[in-house]
């Protein structure tokens, strides 16, 4: 199924990209699609905290993505 | 939500948010304001800019609201956060907290502001001498 | 010191305050305003008067001010408290605290209106539905 | 010597004045005109806490009192 996933902040310097469309097997979780990202882009792989949220939340690692669901990677927040 | 959270390109005005939020059964309203600061971890800074997941920046603090008026059994919260670019001393986010008396409302709004740099996607990049530095904050347990 | 410690019968102008009191090197400012609340003790209140042992609430202040500082490290603070007639929610004080950081930041302005509480001469009276009642309040060691 | 002393708030009310010129002996200390004042006012007597500012500052019990201070008679504080 296609995912599209978005990315925040240095994870948009580190990928050139601000979205991107993903193709990914069916039923694959929020860990299995950090690691995809993960193996796309060193520079990711390299970051200890790689946050994802889905559908504006965080979520646990074994939680299934859906096709239409909106993926977020980002790095550890700093605002405030 | 519209009154109590914002997160927005312009300035925001105290006087107006704490008029906003305090009430008549509240004795108290404590408030913190961060604002930009002219150096960081020893570097200089000369202006700032934030990005943010704004859709769920929104639902992030609305959360972190609503955990904190049950959790301290305060009055009211308003949150304002601003994004884009900012220079030093320019306010960054105001959290303002009525409540009936000043230990909970102390206590909120440090809570607030505790789990706003831990949960809400919003990220600084600090222009400094040593050129754009992105910040990363403290780690999302 | 007369920029940063007010006794005044007028209101104030948060906003104001906050932009006199940040500086910077200060990546935060933490503020308590007290209002005035419509219940005390179970008794329904319309209004409030407050009365001040003027020049000795000054001096007071100043050196609640210079402790505060020297103790927590913080940069700044500003402290004005309004006295006369006030009606339910109008501002009684403000506390600006200007502060490197967020927890000194807290801790300092907390302990700004712990001390006040107990050393500044100022006196609630409080008009309820059982009559005048002046507030005493917490002991001074 | 004659000291004007002040009083505040519900000092005030009890008394029924704002302050007075008070005939005491050389020497007195705080307690000493604190021991004074509450033996003109019952209603002062009879309250715990009794404070007393000299020159706008707290001072000992034991610190004695001049000619020409400034001396102020008021209850708790409840400002904030």
């Amino acid at each position: 199924m296609k995912i599209k996933v978005k990315y925040y902040a240095s994870f948009r310097d580190m990928t050139g990209k601000n979205e991107e469309v993903l193709e990914v097997k069916d039923g694959i979780t929020v860990k299995g699609i950090r690691d995809h990202v993960r193996g796309i882009y060193e520079k990711i792989a390299q970051k200890e905290q790689v946050l994802v949220a889905v559908n504006g939340t965080f979520t646990q690692l074994d939680e299934v993505i859906k096709e239409g669901d909106d993926v977020a990677f980002f790095p550890p927040v700093s605002g405030g | 939500m519209d009154n109590v959270i914002k997160v927005q390109r312009e300035d925001f005005n105290a006087d107006d948010l704490l008029n906003k939020v305090k009430s008549p059964p509240s004795g108290c309203v404590v408030c913190f304001i961060g604002t930009v600061r002219d150096h960081s971890k020893g570097r200089e800074i000369s202006r700032m800019s934030i990005e943010v997941y704004e859709e769920m920046a929104v639902k992030q603090l609305e959360m972190i609201r609503e955990e904190t008026i049950e959790k301290f059994g305060v009055n009211d919260i308003i949150i304002v956060h601003r994004y884009g670019d900012l220079n030093v001393e320019d306010n960054i986010v105001f959290i303002g907290v009525a409540a009936g008396h000043r230990p909970e409302g102390f206590d909120a709004c440090r809570h607030v502001i505790e789990e706003l740099k831990v949960r809400v996607p919003l990220w600084k990049k600090e222009y400094t001498t040593d050129g754009e530095v992105w910040v990363e904050g403290d780690r999302h347990e």
